[in-house]
């Protein structure tokens, strides 16, 4: 068995209107940080995971993703993973 | 002594009290257990003198000062248990996660009594808004308590804000929470029975908040950084589930005793448990479940989790306990058990790592040197801020405008932006919520009675006068129960205040103690419960003396509640209580002078008391359309507040305008609306009753008009409402 | 008729739903533990509302795996009675898939506590059948992840099929596309509202108007 | 003036107990994904930002990260950028 660290990085879908992004993008600006745009808030999971190759880990990943950890409806993710 | 000692916040002479008391150097493991249970936070070995000065019997009272909350009997086996404490170190230091745990904490309390929690009340203090830092702690002191009550499903019905240059390094975080239960359900926080077992329930033991009890008992300066103990999580939901398995388990005969772990956590709780049962007990560290394997025995038993209990359960009955508590999905497990020597004994696989005797540890702290030097010496002086008299009048200012422009500031405006984001409705009691009145109102299902209850205090008025401002403390709410109608019933009190080693702080202490201990005895009221947080200062700062009251009153028929605004046109408008006074102390003062003023009005007990009874009368024979006392911001605000209810206004028919008149800030007095066909019953019964009163208009049209001026409701409401926009 | 108010660990409004079913309507009502799969004899299955599982990750997330839910498709499929999820509850039926759309958190970022004012626009419903169109009701509502979300060919179907119940009138208090404050399923066997018709069942806590739709729902006409 | 892709992940400090990490944790466990441990949850912040240098840019967003989006008393947070 590996082990592998795994984030699973959930954001809203792009065409999704994003307040909390937005909120976050005028303090940003109040707070000095000029040129910056397109600002989107998301969730962050991170795991530590045995499998036995990668490919296992990141199939096992996807489909918890998939199902669970991101809600299609409104939002996208992406998987990193990386071997300890 | 060694670094490590002081470390933990003994002194010299507590180190060498264990030694006396133990015949022997105390180990490290158990030098921790000292710290924790003779620090500040946990032994009340400062204040406790003067906590015997407040009166704390009655006839209702079921369970006083000494538990986990104190208990009043209502009607129909009915009981109300109710407590308020502190959370302001933590909630200074991470302010979203110290105001949750403080909800949770005090929740906990309720729980040990074996009730039902249905309600919390939340008391603030913070800087002023123009500063960033007061705003962001508010704003993060809010959602944590937002987030937790919520989860949690109490709701967070009352409570009050103040904004003060005072608390800008120390906010202040206090939370009380009530509980209903059934007489015969009343529970206490001790064990008994040599043989029984102790259960650890609720949340896995981690490393949290290791020595938070200590650092709560230090000033809050910069280089506590690395004291700094890492900050504890709540969980909520973890606390939701842990009502409802606690119910259950107290519904079992076999439940001897259970008790929250707040701070100190293993360390004090059992060892408490003990001394109320005289015995002792021993507890197994390996078999305390752990969030993480490495711990040593030494944090395991000063880890601060939360969402924790320990229950002293009959032997052979662990498995029911199990049960329920696997059932809800929480860690439990048997820890230890009760035994007949009068000693706090911690094993490790069996071996004995730490041995004390009850009686020294809880209720062995000797009592600080500084105590008793201050208490002789300490006078009044540097509480007092140096400040003009402003009996002078205000020259041209407008009526309205002040009015308008008080009614805008922080402290007097509508609270709405903070309790809209509590839920004040769960539980479906809530008759009278925040914002609305100037008390809660709670229905008992199936029950012809209601509850009413309150928290706040005024620290301005303590720094200025801090006999005077205890008093007020309970006369004000005294007040707000009266207000809705209610009988107050009994007291709980927290006391924040700066360092107590600096002798003007406990000369304040004790004053303000005498003024509420008058005050309570003048109606009759019993403390039962309550809380200290000193060390409330940083290196440039001292807070407001400021104790923070809590009441709980009886509405006998939930169909006698009085609304606080006006209800209908034509009724006419009496004060109750004098109209003449000074303005020292008001909201006023500091708004438009900057200044506090040379004196507080004296508070009248004598009329406080009669004012207490005839409010009572004229609930009971339903005779108000409407009562609101006047409080925070003078009688115009007070007026102002009863417009905004139903947007109607008033013909005002007052003369006599000065400063005082209309915006001072002394109590005992109360504005209420009464049917024109009914002010000679009203008037009948006020002289009857030995309280003075004038007429002071009617109520009328969509505007408030004073001597002349005008002004429309909507738009003192706009100000009242955007006062607080965070 | 019988009815069930299911008990998730973190549920919080459920024994004001059993209260205002039993104690104020009579009904037969039972509170159901999460873990019960055998829904066959309820004609009234309701979600309540709460923090499930502390609402981690997103509200009702976890909670829509709960045995009791796995169980509601072929509870509805049957026919064997009706749905209907209060705040938590719709959450939950969102995540579940048996309501279409997503109940994302509030415009404001912000908890809200307060009572609304909502427009009927569909009265041929169980749960709305007591009200007249578009008659305005005043209901609580109590969340922090409220705001309706949905694709526009959702919307579309929504909108043809009426399936969209009540809509916030006035103040749209969090945000919700078209104002939606409650919704059904196509059969209209499975409703999802964000207000709390429990608290307000009473006069003692304002119109009464949560009342009936209960009332509605368990054909108490 | 480059373009870059700024990523801040926010996670809970390690010594922090974060309880939605274990109840995600618990969750994916009973979903079937066995063989993990260690579960935080914490936040994602992207945006685009204009600046003069990787150097730059990688300064200015880990002061608006110590300042405003990472709470420091709680939270620890890694920077990735990557130009567009
Ligand atoms: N200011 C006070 N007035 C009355 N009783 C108090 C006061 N402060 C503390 N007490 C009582 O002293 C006991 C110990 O309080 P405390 O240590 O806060 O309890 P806990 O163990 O719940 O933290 C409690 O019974 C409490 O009600
Ligand atoms: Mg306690």
């Amino acid at each position: 068995m590996k082990e592998f660290v795994v984030r699973v990085l959930i954001e809203p879908k792009p065409e999704l209107f994003d307040p909390q992004g937005q909120a976050v993008e005028r303090a940003m600006i109040e707070l000095g940080l000029k040129n910056i745009s397109g600002t989107r808030v998301g969730k962050f999971i991170k795991f530590k995971l045995k499998a036995v190759s990668v490919q296992q880990a990141r199939e096992k990943v996807a489909e918890i993703s998939q199902k669970f950890l991101a809600n299609p409806v409104i939002e996208r993710y992406s998987i990193e993973l990386e071997e300890l | 002594m060694t670094k490590f000692e002081l470390a933990l916040g003994l002194s010299q002479r507590e180190y060498e009290a264990i030694c006396a008391g133990l015949h022997r150097e105390p180990n490290e493991l158990e030098l921790g257990l000292f710290a924790l249970n003779w620090s500040e936070h946990c032994s009340y070995k400062s204040s406790k003198r003067f906590l015997k000065l407040l009166p704390t019997t009655g006839k209702r009272v079921l369970q006083g000062p000494g538990e986990n909350a104190g208990v009043i009997e209502l009607e129909n086996g009915w009981c109300v248990a109710f407590k308020v404490e502190s959370h302001n170190h933590p909630s200074a230091v991470e302010p979203f996660h110290g105001a949750a745990t403080g909800v949770g904490g005090i929740i906990r309390d309720i729980l040990s009594m074996g009730a039902r929690p249905i309600a919390l009340l939340d008391s603030l203090r913070f800087g002023e808004f123009s500063d960033p830092k007061a705003r962001r702690l508010c704003v993060g002191v809010v959602s944590g308590i937002s987030h937790y009550g919520n989860c949690v499903g109490v709701p967070t019905v009352g409570g009050d804000i103040y904004c003060d240059d005072a608390y800008a390094d120390n906010c202040l975080v206090n939370v009380m929470c009530v509980g209903l239960l059934k007489k015969s359900e009343l529970k206490r926080a001790i064990a008994q029975g040599v043989g029984n077992k102790i259960l650890l329930v609720g949340a896995l033991t981690g490393r949290d908040g290791i020595h938070g009890a200590t650092f709560a008992s230090e000033d809050l300066v910069g280089e506590t950084e690395a004291k700094r103990p890492n900050v504890q999580v709540g969980d909520p939901f973890t606390a939701k589930l842990l009502i409802e398995a606690t119910r259950e388990a107290c519904q079992l005969p076999e439940l001897i005793g259970l008790q929250d772990l707040g701070a100190g956590g293993l360390s004090t709780a059992p060892a408490e448990m003990a001394a109320r049962g005289g015995v002792g007990i021993a507890i197994d560290i390996e078999e305390i479940p752990l969030r993480d394997p490495t711990m040593t025995p030494y944090e395991i038993l000063l880890s601060e989790s939360q969402e924790r209990m320990v229950l002293c359960v009959r032997a052979g009955s662990e498995q029911k306990f199990l049960q329920i508590y696997r059932k809800w999905g929480l860690a439990v497990a048997v820890i230890g058990e009760v035994i007949a020597e009068r000693v706090y004994r911690v094993r490790h696989e069996g071996r004995t790592i730490a041995e004390v005797p009850i009686s020294l540890l809880v209720g062995g702290a000797p009592e600080p040197d500084f105590v008793r030097i201050a208490h002789r010496t300490a006078r009044g002086g540097t509480m007092r801020p140096a400040a003009e008299a402003h009996s002078a009048l205000h020259g041209d200012r407008s009526w309205c405008e002040a009015l308008k422009r008080l009614l805008h500031s922080p402290t007097i405006g509508s609270k709405r932006w903070v309790w809209e984001q509590y839920d004040h409705m769960v539980q479906i009691n809530t008759v009278i919520g925040p914002g609305a009145h100037d008390a809660a109102v709670l229905r008992v299902k199936g029950e012809r009675f209601a509850l009413a209850v309150t928290l706040g205090g005024n620290g301005r008025y303590c720094a200025l006068d801090p006999y005077e401002g205890g008093l007020r403390a309970v006369c004000e709410a005294v007040h707000n129960l009266l207000s809705v109608g209610a009988e107050p019933l009994g007291i709980t009190d927290c006391l924040n205040f700066a360092n107590p080693t600096v002798p003007e702080v406990l000369w304040a202490f004790e004053q303000v103690i005498r003024g509420m201990a008058d005050a309570a005895r003048a109606f009759e009221l019993p403390f039962v419960s309550g809380n200290v947080s000193f060390y409330n200062q940083s290196e440039t700062r001292k807070i407001h003396p400021t104790p923070i009251v809590g009441m709980v009153g009886l509405l006998r028929d939930i169909e006698c509640r009085v609304p606080m605004g006006f209800q209908r046109e034509g009724d006419q408008i009496y004060l109750l209580g004098k109209l003449s006074g000074k303005v020292g102390g008001s909201e006023y003062l500091k708004v438009f002078y900057d200044a506090w003023g040379d004196a507080l009005e004296p508070t009248d007990l004598e009329l406080e008391r009669k004012l207490f009874q005839t409010m009572l009368t004229l609930a009971q024979q339903r005779l108000l359309h409407s009562a609101h006392d006047v409080s925070d911001g003078g009688l115009l605000v007070a007026i102002a507040e009863k417009s905004f209810v139903r947007g109607l206004g008033a013909h005002l028919e007052l003369d006599d305008l000065s400063e005082g008149n209309l915006f001072g800030e002394w109590p005992t007095r109360f504005i209420v609306t009464v049917a024109p066909e009914r002010e000679d019953a009203l008037t009948e019964l006020l002289q009857s009753g030995g309280v003075p009163y004038r007429r002071l208009g009617t109520v009328a049209g969509d505007a408030l008009e004073i001597a002349g001026e005008r002004i429309l409701v909507e738009e003192l409401r706009q100000a009242y409402e955007t006062a607080l926009d965070l | 008729m019988r009815a069930a108010v299911v008990v998730f660990p973190g549920s919080n409004c459920d024994y004001d739903t059993y209260y205002v079913l039993k104690d104020l309507l009579g009904v037969e009502t039972d509170l159901l533990w999460y873990r019960e799969t055998a829904l066959h004899r309820y004609d009234l299955i309701v979600l309540p509302g709460g923090f499930s599982y502390g609402d981690y990750l997103r509200a009702g997330a976890i909670a829509r795996f709960a045995p009791v839910v796995q169980a509601l498709p072929e509870y509805i499929a049957r026919g064997h009675g009706i749905v209907l999820g209060i705040c938590n509850g719709f959450q939950i039926l969102t995540e579940a898939g048996l309501l279409p759309g997503a109940l994302t958190k509030n415009i404001s970022q912000r908890f809200i506590c307060k009572t609304v004012k909502l427009r009927v626009e569909n009265n041929a419903t169980p749960l709305t059948q007591l009200f007249r169109y578009e008659e305005i009701i005043e209901l609580p509502i109590a969340h922090g992840e409220g705001r309706y979300i949905a694709p526009p060919e959702t919307l579309e179907r929504l909108k043809r099929n009426r399936q969209i119940l009540l809509t916030y009138h006035g103040e749209n208090p969090n945000g919700s596309v078209e104002n939606i404050a409650a919704i059904m399923n196509e059969k209209g066997t499975v409703f999802g509202m964000m207000p709390h018709p429990e608290r307000n069942s009473e006069q003692l806590f304002g119109t009464g108007a949560g009342l009936k739709i209960f009332r509605g729902l368990v054909h108490l006409v």
